[in-house]
């Protein structure tokens, strides 16, 4: 079953094992690796002894795109990452370009790029929690979910007219003006969710099914999460609190007022109530900058041919799934020399191993879905 | 020579018709069945559901069976083609074969079989074969799991479920399924006051028998794609699908009789009359139901908007009115003609209710891990049931030996006695598995 | 009464046809198939000597419960290899011809003394109507320390069960 | 009326069958089916007796026998599995050592 097809140069054996190990692929095709990851898990019984991700069947090409695209071009390529928070790419990509240029974008534009930025991760967010739901066997949960995004989406493609690449930013702010009612479409949608919020609890955090099959599961301490790199909602539910929004503030998060929610032990159960909690905290950030956006252009002036100066930078944000990091060198001509990003999701599978050791077949499922992984961003 | 052959064959007729109509109607029944399901999910879920084959999709079922009917039949390479032929055939059979002991209204039973209730349990736990030998035969790793799976899992929970029923047998005193009936008629009480807590324990046997959410594990979607049927494919995979819901509601069949009251009547005791006619309410009920469904379909029908969804909207409306018009003849019929319509009637509802309260459990929780599955029934269900059936049967003698007429008394002390034994094993499992977990897993 | 014997000879064919099967087919999960059709065959039997309670146990226990148990068994021990060993041991002409000459010895037994033995005819007598009832009566009242010791047999063996497939005792 | 002789020929060719079965297997688990049968034969036998007699004692036998082969197979499968565990077979020629 699994000998045949294995044009990946894996490095796990398929030689004769014991009576009781056996290998199981899970995926390319299969309904809960989320997209096209395969997962080659060696079980003893149904009890999981090693793991190995195989990744790369979504490669694309993204940052060897870059080199041949001048800045601008380059943009909307970013939002085909991490597609369910296409606008958090957006947002990084263009901070690191404006970090390049030295340019900054008007305060205007700012807050409406953190206002969209949190829409988006609650967007994301919601995506997860209905996957993540489905996959542990709760069918109704996704359906909520996708109906509270559509509002979101729906205020997207009122914006800048596409709904799930939006490509809403530019490089030195923004292209289009918020259209009339933004304001109260936005308002109306935090005010409705908090509600939502609850529903979603009602149906799921005192479940004792839905307890018994996350907590405990997929633990991940403090420690190993550092030392994997493991960013986002994920380490934060191992107890570090740890978040670009507060520690490098951009856009207008210092201007705000919000929680960093963290867990105490790092199971899936904690990581679900860290992004169910970070879903009202985003509410309340989006509530907090729709009072007050201040007036004013809302593009810098960064001229149309963008010739950054020779040099290389970093820039990262706080993406929904974890820190997205944009490493950008320019040689002083109209294209990229390179483009590395640090997509939270490649960084965070990488634990997947250390979680799903030791736990049972159906926990994987599990684990794969807490740790909110977009093949789109694995593979890039 | 002929009218010996016709003598010799006399008895078998009305049960041979009986079978038929079961195995020929019942397919088409099971399609509804997964209608009225995808119709309460999208109700449950802020959606409508299937909206596009006939008006609300009533003619979906007819499409999906073509549909399946004239899919490629994948045989998967290195199969054994024998079993993975026979396996579903052998599902679907032993589903219909419990049938033959149901008795649908105290008229239409094919075969009132002293060991009814016992037969229904030994056919429905051959089905398991065709699972298992379904899941091996695919050749597939996902496949074997799921049918293992299945294995453990039905072997442990009809443990429990049987427990659960013997609890009320206890007070049914037959294994006959008419006499069971007829035993709640005389004791003026259905049997789910008498044992609720054997119901319970039955209910979650039953949903666990039939593989449904949240004991779904061995079709889990998001872990084994689809258990023992990931290989199946077009008729082959429909006749797994029509043993799931024949399974179902042959459950939910014997829930009806034995926990609540059969083809009965509610409120038996409950004498209020039509105005100005001797007709009671409570048996012009149906009729009334079924009328207004009819209006309600013809009031949907001008909105239709295609010209043949108005005519199958029409014909739903049509047959309604029928229902309607047959339930209020049958209450000017003949006792036997009267009781066998409207007893068919109230069977089928409470079949109907019980398989709600399947789907209802389905939509709401998530699934349970396998292992937290076999927890729950070793170590809380089945110990639950067998003190259930000593503190029932206990019961029982001392309402018979210190004169507690009133068969309610006596289930209200044994239910409180078996909460506090229920408390009690939740905790006791609880613990166990804070001590497992502090040692370390396993 | 014809409708009696074509049931048996029906059921009788098919349980010793599948046992037969049973017995030569290469791959085991074949031969548990059959097998469950002998017992099946067998259950079919005891519904045509009118005893639906050993019907019913039949069907639950040996078919629904121990055939469960031997297939469950049988897809956990890999079969591929033994699929392709010898399938039959050494002796086995010798021993089939043994086998073989003690179903003749009984044979001949029952051909030559069976109407010595004085069988009664079957026809005289009927069995009580209400065969479940009739057996709990007998069993709970006739048999009663037989059932205990079947109890506590059963006990013995669900231990014994359970250390034997247990990893580490 | 099937004649009771029926029976017991039924009954003496399925002890035959099982009979050979064990003796000519090499797989425990079909030896372990074999005597199944033999049990199953001697069952049928029970109930006709039963059956003739008009009484239901040989039915309680048969049930007594029921019980037996589910411990027979409880602890026959548990020792196969046992076995399996530390030796990868499941062919009793193989089984030729007392301690591994």
């Amino acid at each position: 079953m699994n000998a045949e097809h294995d044009n990946s140069g894996s490095t796990v054996t398929t030689t004769v094992l014991g009576a009781d190990e056996i290998i199981l692929n899970m995926g390319p095709q299969h309904p809960s690796t989320h997209g096209v990851l395969r997962v080659k898990l060696k079980l003893d019984g149904e009890r999981v002894v090693g793991s190995e991700c195989i990744i790369g069947y979504l490669h694309r090409g993204v940052e060897k795109i870059a080199e041949h695209r001048s800045y601008q071009q380059f943009a909307p390529y970013v939002d085909r990452m991490d597609y369910v928070a296409a606008v958090s790419n957006g947002l990084g990509y263009c901070e690191a370009v404006e970090k390049l240029l030295g340019a900054e974008a008007p305060p205007r534009a700012r807050v409406v790029r953190t206002i969209l930025t949190e829409l988006q991760r609650i967007a994301s967010h919601l995506v997860w929690l209905g996957t993540h739901a489905l996959d542990i066997g709760a069918l109704t949960p996704v359906f909520y979910c996708f109906r509270e995004r559509e509002e979101i989406l729906k205020i997207f493609e009122k914006y800048c007219g596409a709904r799930l690449t939006t490509h809403s930013f530019r490089i030195g702010g923004l292209q289009y003006e918020t259209y009339d009612g933004f304001e109260q479409d936005v308002k109306r949608f935090c005010e409705d969710f908090a509600q939502k919020i609850d529903e979603y609890e009602t149906l799921l955090t005192e479940n004792r099914i839905w307890v018994g099959r996350t907590k405990g599961v997929g633990i991940l301490s403090a420690e190993d999460a550092i030392a994997l790199g493991v960013t986002g909602p994920v380490l934060r539910a191992s107890g570090r609190k740890w978040d670009i929004r507060k520690a490098f503030p951009y856009a207008a998060y210092d201007q705000y007022d919000f929680e960093i929610p963290t867990g105490p032990a790092g199971d899936t159960y904690d990581r679900y109530l860290v992004r169910m909690e970070e879903m009202r905290q985003s509410r309340r950030i989006c509530l907090q900058a729709i009072e007050n956006i201040p007036s004013g252009p809302i593009m810098a002036k960064v001229g149309k041919v963008l010739k950054p100066p020779p040099g290389e930078v970093y820039h990262s944000i706080e993406a929904p799934k974890g820190e997205l990091g944009y490493y950008i060198v320019s040689d002083g001509t109209t294209q990229p020399y390179r483009v590395r990003v640090r997509p939270p999701s490649f960084i965070n599978l990488q634990a997947f191993d250390r979680m799903a050791r030791g736990a049972l077949v159906a926990d994987v499922v599990a684990i794969i879905g807490t740790i909110d992984i977009v093949l789109g961003e694995v593979d890039r | 020579m002929i009218p010996a052959i016709l003598q010799a064959i006399r008895p078998f007729i009305i049960p041979v018709v009986c079978g038929v109509v079961i195995v020929g109607v019942f397919p088409l029944m099971a399609g509804y069945i997964v209608l009225l399901e995808r119709k309460v999910m999208a109700d449950m879920q802020a959606r409508l559901g299937p909206m596009r084959v006939g008006p609300h999709g009533l003619l979906q079922p007819l499409a999906d069976a073509f549909k399946l009917m004239l899919k490629e039949d994948i045989i998967p390479a290195h199969a054994d083609w024998f079993l993975f032929w026979v396996a579903p055939v052998m599902s679907v059979t032993m589903a219909l074969l419990a049938f033959a002991a149901l008795p649908i209204g105290p008229a239409f039973q094919i075969a009132d079989i002293n060991v009814g209730i016992l037969f229904i349990l030994a056919v429905s736990s051959l089905g398991i074969y065709g699972i298992v030998l379904g899941g091996w035969a695919s050749n597939s790793h996902y496949s074997l799991l799921g049918a293992l799976r299945s294995a453990a899992q039905l072997v442990s929970y009809e443990t429990a479920a049987g427990l659960g029923l013997i609890s009320g047998l206890l007070y049914a005193g037959s294994l006959s399924m008419k006499d069971i009936v007829q035993a709640q008629s005389d004791r003026g009480v259905w049997f789910i006051f008498a044992v609720p807590v054997g119901f319970f324990i039955y209910f979650v046997g039953s949903i666990a028998e039939t593989n449904r959410a949240p004991f779904d594990l061995p079709e889990a979607e998001s872990e084994l794609v689809a258990g023992y049927m990931t290989e199946y494919s077009g008729f082959r995979w429909a006749l797994y699908f029509l043993a799931e819901y024949a399974n179902m509601v042959v459950v939910a069949a014997i829930a009806t009789t034995l926990f609540l009251g059969g083809w009965l009547r509610p409120f038996p005791g409950y004498h209020q009359t039509l105005p100005g006619t001797s007709i009671e309410l409570l048996d012009a009920l149906p009729s009334i139901l079924f009328l207004v469904v009819a209006l309600y379909s013809l009031k949907l029908t001008p909105r239709q908007p295609v010209k043949i969804q108005k005519i199958v909207m029409l014909l739903v409306a049509g047959g309604c009115a029928l229902l309607a018009l047959v339930m209020a003849a049958a209450l000017f019929a003949p006792d036997p003609v009267k009781i066998g319509i409207h007893g068919a009637f109230w069977f089928l509802a409470k079949v109907g209710g019980y398989v709600y309260a399947f789907l209802w459990v389905r939509f709401t929780f998530p699934r349970y891990r396998f292992d937290q599955l076999m927890r729950l029934g070793w170590r809380f269900l089945i110990p639950l049931a067998l003190v259930n059936v000593i503190v029932v049967g206990s019961g029982m003698i001392v309402q018979e030996n210190w004169g507690w007429r009133h068969p309610l008394l006596s289930a209200i002390v044994t239910t409180l006695i078996m909460l506090g034994v229920a408390v009690f094993l939740a905790y006791d499992d609880e613990k166990h598995q804070a001590t497992v977990q502090a040692a370390g897993g396993e | 009464m014809t409708v009696d014997k074509i049931l048996f000879a029906f059921f009788a064919v098919l349980a010793v046809a599948s046992a037969v099967l049973m017995v030569t087919r290469r791959n085991i999960v074949h031969s548990a198939v059959f097998l469950i059709t002998t017992l099946l065959a067998t259950a079919g039997i005891f519904l045509e000597l009118q005893a639906e309670f050993l019907f019913v146990v039949q069907v639950i226990l040996y078919v629904g419960g121990i055939m469960v148990l031997f297939v469950f068994v049988i897809m956990l021990v890999n079969l591929d290899v033994s699929l392709h060993m010898l399938q039959f041991n050494r002796q086995r002409f010798v021993a089939a011809a043994l086998g073989l000459a003690l179903g003749a010895q009984v044979f001949f037994a029952l051909w030559v003394g069976g109407h010595s033995l004085r069988l009664p005819s079957g026809a005289s007598l009927q069995l009580p109507p209400k065969n479940s009832e009739a057996i709990g009566d007998a069993l709970f009242r006739h048999y009663m320390l037989p059932f205990e010791i079947a109890s506590i047999l059963l006990l013995v063996a669900m231990i014994g069960a359970v250390v034997m497939a247990k990893r580490k005792v | 009326m099937v004649p009771l002789e029926a029976y017991l020929l039924l009954s003496l060719a399925l002890l035959t069958v099982g009979v050979v079965g064990v003796l000519i297997r090499r797989n425990v688990i079909i030896m372990l089916m074999s005597i199944e049968l033999i049990l199953n034969a001697v069952n049928i036998n029970l109930m006709a007796f039963s059956r003739a007699w008009g009484n239901v004692y040989g039915q309680i036998f048969a049930i007594f026998i029921i019980t037996d082969a589910a411990a027979e197979a409880a602890v026959g499968l548990g020792i196969i599995l046992a076995f399996f565990r530390n030796r990868e077979t499941v062919l009793a020629d193989e089984m030729d050592l007392l301690k591994w």
